[in-house]
């Protein structure tokens, strides 16, 4: 029995970094709700994405402080181990955001599916293209590293597409041109963003320089593409479809204003607020939370958000957008 | 036959950790004079003037200039007080060339606007006015005044640090060993240069092992040993022979009693 | 050693050099050369691969690219002068850029206001960094690996880790990534200002007794206190600059980005060492040229595009760029080592 | 000077201390306590906000926690020793482990002969960094720059970034992992390497002929090339040894993460370098211990894991950590500067 | 009355980019001599010595140990083939101590296992040795041999570095300016070593701006100037001033041939 000190639940949050504002929200959302459920919340994060020792030893140090639960976004297949020795100390871990490799690492996911989010997008392109050739731009998150958001929205959105990837785990290694659902594509280019503005900017700028009839701009998140769109901008390159995942306020409002085509949009605040309720609730002898039927994880959902509404692909408009995003409710 | 000293210690002490570098020191400078200080290696003499010059602070003792005590934070304040000294590890910058160190921390600007309002370093003018301090010490082999200051043989590095303090001395020139590795010609110039000084009026404190250098220049000899000022003596009073002999402790100046005609001036040996 | 006599020396002087030799003693004369020539064969070789490489819009955009890197590098040039090391530079930057656009957005103060406030708070980082590495005597590293920590927090802690969004913003904060054409280039006018940026700062490294200052304290800090520099004035002079530098980055990096962002130039710590040292100057201090620097930033850049323009995978990049900056440096080392 | 004699020096020494003044002397005997003191304030100020701290359990975990980054800032301390900096040393590490566990998956070699891989992996790391530093005498930092991206980039096109689990791997891989008790202590064998190896480096340091040459080669190396020490070849052994080190760190890191992940590790190269900063090892080289650099691995981990119990969040904590690091070095420098 | 010179060098050039060190330097050094190197500072001495140690190699010229040609590719090379050098800038490191400093690059091992398996340091062997060494140049003072060289004062850490060439010398010995920082006691200890030394029959060269000391234990003297050697003289064919004026340039040897009384020694003045 851990934690019998008092009787106040205590809970860790451990994202996967604290500079992306998903993972600041998340953080967010899981504050105010602890503080409504009267559960004691300590949050922690890797440095940045991929830094699997510092969660690693976060969930260490919660095993150590006697919480009585994990939410987690792991970085990695390296915290596995970690989150098992925290599973036998009797923790509750529910990994949020991001399914574990394997999905039952953890005793339950709430998660959206970044490969699906991806794959909204990329239908959305396709439907919007209607058989025009695509010459598209892939702007990622890493050259220097491997990790699975990046991995999954970038297959995702080709799978979406329609165009055959190799390796699902592998950006990049797909034919550089050939026949998406639609008519023909080129891919001009993958470039590393860091998720930010700036590297937005100076990825969207290279991949012009390589070719200036870019049409379609896949963006890893909305920052990435708010520096695309700057830079899009700037060398006088008209509608092109620039596509995004996240879903944040900031980036509904730029689907709004015409700098992002399509969003798709996934709920940290719900995903964090559901965590927090699900061990407050076990810790106080209420039940387990269950998987969503046919998924091995608890789906938060993913909604397509645009103006330009795509048939054949489900969506929502900005003003349902602006009411959701990131699962405040 | 007693004036005011310009430059006076009493009690002087510093440690190191377990070493003692200087153990309760007393020295006087009186106008227009050049005292030396002769010692051992490690007797302390450099340490004495480290402290005299600010660039080490005294644990006990105080120093008076024109009979006023002075608390010297760094060797700026020496400086600012009019002293100028050439320490024994020369203080000047490697990747430097000889203008900018002869020049270093009293840079000259450029007239008019330039170096009033851009503050532009008069680089020409610093670097003629080097060359002709260096002739000036008869270092004439230096081939590229450009040459940053580690290319430099090991005398003409000396020579930069000594024309330095020559060229800026006001109130006290302090000099630590600085014909050491200079040539037989280039020694002689500093030794006239020292002369100079002194019938300018100027004082100077004179740190050498040589011992014809030191008894051709100078007034007194302020001998230390051991941490100690082990007493002090003239040229008239005492031969090089004697002076190496209290230096090195087979004698101590009371042995000698008579020799010491200068005692009611320098007041209190012990 | 006379013109008349032939020496030895001038025998040898003459005889013994074969075209590369010649080429090394004659680029020897001109120190700033070497990376300049590295900067030259790099573009011969890229725009070889590439011939979109060598366009004014290309260079343009290269040089919009390595606009804050290369400011943020004046600054860490004066810091590694004096023989330290600035790791906070991209924190200082980000919070000094959160909090003049935070105040922007939610209290209305307008665009000059905020730059100040952001050169403002630069500057206070600096006399922060300054202050510590004199007064209390840290090593450069330690107190600015600190202070690293220290500004991040509390611009996250500050901002919550929320973006501004450009079209919240003054349009003078934008203006920086806003470009004129020149032919056909198109220049920003933040380049505009990094590049006064160097005119000014490598002015006054060369020409004023400050900058003189700066070398010595580096060189041999002990040396340049005996012989009377105010060691630590000079040091507390330079870290302030240096987070005045700063602020005015945040200024650029706003225009450039689209928003304010506290994710923004995640690598500039490495970034700006790399463009220092790449550019020639010494991590221990008193030695090197700000013009070194920004041929450093700019071998960088054009490192990165050259190869993302040639077409080379996203992870051979990387290798890539590993294995020219390598080389590069050998370029210029072997050049310095001229003998005779 | 005499024992009878009380000289003006001795009657100083005798007055004139503050009790705070005696502490400081009497630590100022004893270099290694500072550190030391910092270490047992920390766990003395943690203990008081959460007793579970002090605990056999969770010292046991800091030390596993501490251990890996306390191997490599081993290796990272006879670089800055010699007056350089590994940048390489999470790249080097990360390949060699990959390339190791990859070879025991698909090739199914034994678990020894994965172990010696990834040390030889470490020694020809060392050995290019090293000849990279010695015969084209560029700078380390250039050096480990550039590998650092080549040898991360040779890692993820080797792994194409995917991990191996630890029930893919031969049981000895995993075995540093493994603990055993000791009273209520838990100790893995991989603590019991890390600790090993400082006492086997540390002895090498203090007490062999190679390790005067490494100090003296990091002091003043034109002195020691004229003291006729062969300085290329000291330099290129440490290389060669670090990179070693790095490849035995790469076995505890497998047992550690229970898995073999390219992710690991991120910031090695920052807190091995921190660690041996705060050590009181100089950046300029030929000053330092091996002991301050584990006392300096011990204090990061100790007020990270410290401010985790004690319910710190995240943001609050890296400022708290960074306020820390310079307060602790503060410290350290206060009893450094002793005076008498 | 001619025997094999032990160390020899014909045309020997160094230049350092525009600034000309050497030009064109002929020196011999037969058994059992002590030959000293004079001449004005900057005069290519440091240059010529550490051409001939291998601390420099010089752009053209020959050296030859016992008649054969050799090339050292650094200052080891020089010391196993028994050549040991004072050099000017001392060559020690800072941070060390003394003891270290005295056997770098030849430390000792303690006897048995710990020596030969575990290859431990006798540092306490080392330590006595060093203390030893020193006192034995008459250096007292120093108080605590576990100081790290740079709290040494100048003289101190020149004694060093001259006890560290005089204990391991065994063929040639190398002095560039050993008593430049040293007091009277100790140069003078420094001078009898050098004697010593020759009685045993070891060769040594000596360069010193000291010319009394030059002319108390040389043999031979050669005058460096403008980086060329201006000729070869011995103590008692020249006189002081004599010598300080060929070093000057006042006069040339040409103009006093008949003093030149060992030309056939040397063989081939210009
Ligand atoms: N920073 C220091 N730390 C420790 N000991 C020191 C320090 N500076 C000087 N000492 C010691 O203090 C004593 C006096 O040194 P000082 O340099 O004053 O001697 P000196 O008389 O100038 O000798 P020299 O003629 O050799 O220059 C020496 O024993 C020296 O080792
Ligand atoms: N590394 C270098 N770079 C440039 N010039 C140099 C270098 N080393 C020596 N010189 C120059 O070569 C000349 C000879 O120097 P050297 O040190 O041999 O003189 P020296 O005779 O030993 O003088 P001193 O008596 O002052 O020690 C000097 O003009 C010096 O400036
Ligand atoms: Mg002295
Ligand atoms: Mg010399």
């Amino acid at each position: 029995d851990s934690g019998s000190g008092d009787d106040e639940v205590s809970v860790s949050l451990i994202t996967k970094n604290s500079t992306n504002p998903f993972f600041v929200t998340m953080q967010q959302g899981a504050k105010e709700s602890a503080k409504a459920e009267g559960v004691k919340l300590t949050i922690a994060a890797g440095k940045e994405d991929g830094d699997e020792q510092t969660q690693v030893q976060a969930i260490e140090d919660a095993i150590a402080r006697g919480d009585k639960g994990i939410l987690i976004t792991t970085n990695g297949p390296g915290v596995n181990p970690a989150i098992k020795k925290a599973r036998e100390a009797g923790l509750y871990v529910i990994a949020l955001d991001t399914p574990p490799d394997p999905p039952d690492t953890v005793d339950i996911t709430f998660a959206t599916d970044n490969f699906r989010a991806g794959e909204l997008i990329g239908k959305w392109t396709a439907a919007q293209l209607a058989g025009k050739p695509a010459t598209i731009a892939m702007l990622d998150l890493f050259n220097d590293k491997i990790v699975s958001v990046d991995y999954n929205r970038d297959q995702g959105f080709l799978t979406g597409m329609g165009i055959p990837t190799g390796d699902k785990m592998k950006n990049g290694d797909e034919a550089k041109s050939g026949k998406y659902s639609g008519g023909t594509y080129q891919i001009v280019c993958n470039e590393p963003t860091t998720g930010a503005e700036d590297g937005g900017r100076t990825a969207m700028e290279r991949c012009l320089a390589k070719n200036p009839a870019i049409n379609v701009v896949y963006t890893i998140n909305e920052p990435a593409a708010v520096g695309a769109h700057k830079a899009l901008e700037a060398a006088g390159v008209k509608n092109p479809l620039v596509v995004s995942i996240d879903g944040g306020c900031d980036g509904v409002q730029q689907v709004k204003d015409g700098v992002i085509g399509a969003t798709s949009q996934q709920y940290p605040i719900k995903m964090a607020q559901l965590g927090v309720k699900a061990i407050k609730q076990l810790a106080t002898g209420g039940k387990k939370p269950s998987v969503t039927s046919g998924k091995d994880f608890f789906d938060t959902g993913v909604a397509l958000v645009t103006d330009k509404a795509a048939t054949g692909v489900e969506s929502i408009d900005t003003t349902k957008g602006t009411e959701l995003c990131w699962g405040k409710s | 036959m007693s004036p005011e000293p310009v430059l006076s210690a009493r009690g002087l002490v510093k440690t190191f950790g377990r070493v003692i570098g200087l153990d309760g020191v007393d020295l006087d400078l009186y106008p227009g004079e050049v005292l030396a200080v002769i010692g051992d290696n490690g007797a302390g003499k450099s340490t004495l003037i480290k402290c005299l010059t600010g660039a080490l602070t005294p644990d006990a003792g105080e120093i008076r200039i024109d009979g006023d005590e002075v608390h010297f934070r760094g060797p700026l304040d020496a400086r600012a007080a009019g002293i100028e000294t050439v320490y024994q590890t020369l203080a000047v910058a490697p990747a430097l060339d000889i203008a900018s160190n002869l020049f270093l921390g009293r840079e000259r600007r450029r007239p008019g606007v330039l170096g009033s309002v851009f503050r532009m370093l008069d680089k020409k003018g610093m670097r003629d006015e080097a060359a002709t301090a260096l002739s000036d010490l008869g270092i004439g082999t230096l081939q590229n005044m450009a040459q940053p200051v580690e290319t430099l043989s090991g005398g003409q590095r000396q020579a930069v640090s000594v024309a330095r303090a020559a060229a800026f001395g006001s109130k006290v020139l302090v000099l630590d060993e600085p014909t050491a590795a200079l040539g037989v010609r280039e020694s002689g110039q500093v030794l006239r240069m020292i002369e100079e000084v002194r019938s300018r009026g100027l004082p100077t404190i004179l740190i050498s092992h040589n011992m014809p250098h030191v008894f051709e220049v100078a007034d007194r000899i302020h001998i230390q040993r051991l941490g100690r000022r082990a007493g002090v003596i003239t040229p008239q009073s005492h031969t090089m022979a004697e002076a190496v002999a209290i230096m090195t402790g087979a004698v101590t100046l009371e042995d000698r009693v008579a020799a010491v005609d200068d005692e009611d001036r320098t007041g209190h040996e012990r | 050693m006379t013109a008349t006599i032939q020496t030895a020396a001038e025998q040898f002087a003459l005889r013994r050099r074969s075209p590369l030799q010649r080429v090394q003693h004659l680029l020897h004369g001109y120190p700033a050369i070497s990376p300049l020539l590295v900067l030259i064969i790099a573009f011969a070789v890229f725009s070889a691969l590439n011939p979109r490489f060598a366009q004014p819009a290309s260079l343009s955009l290269l040089l919009q690219q390595v606009a804050v890197i290369g400011a943020l590098a004046v600054g860490q040039t004066l810091i590694i002068l004096t023989a330290g090391i600035d790791l906070s530079v991209g924190a200082v930057t980000i919070l000094a850029m959160m909090v003049g656009a935070k105040l922007a957005e939610n209290n209305g103060i307008p665009g000059v206001l905020a730059v100040l406030v952001a050169i403002g708070l630069g500057v206070v980082a600096g006399l922060v960094n300054g202050t510590l590495v004199t007064r209390i005597a840290l090593p450069p590293f330690i107190v600015t690996l600190g202070t690293l920590s220290v500004f991040t927090a509390i611009g996250l802690l500050y901002t919550s880790g929320q973006s501004v969004q450009a079209d919240k913003l003054p349009g003078l904060l934008n203006w920086t990534g806003e470009t004129f054409g020149a032919g056909r280039w198109r220049i920003s006018w933040g380049v505009v200002i990094v590049l006064l940026l160097y005119v000014g700062v490598g002015f006054a490294l060369a020409n004023t007794a400050w900058g003189r200052h700066v070398y010595a304290v580096g060189d041999d800090k002990e040396a340049a206190h005996l012989a009377g520099i105010r060691v630590n004035r000079v040091l507390i002079s330079v870290y302030v600059v240096a987070g005045a530098i700063y602020g005015l980055t945040a200024w650029i990096l706003i225009g450039r980005a689209g928003a304010a962002s506290p994710n923004a130039i995640v690598d500039a710590n490495l970034e700006s060492i790399t463009a220092v040292v790449i550019g020639g100057t010494s991590l221990f201090g008193g030695r090197g040229a700000l013009l070194g620097t920004l041929l450093g930033a700019l071998i960088v850049g054009a490192f990165r595009s050259g190869l993302s323009l040639a077409g080379v995978d996203d992870q051979w990049r990387v290798l890539a760029v590993g294995l020219l900056v390598i080389t590069a440096v050998a370029i210029d080392q072997w050049i310095r080592r001229v003998k005779a």
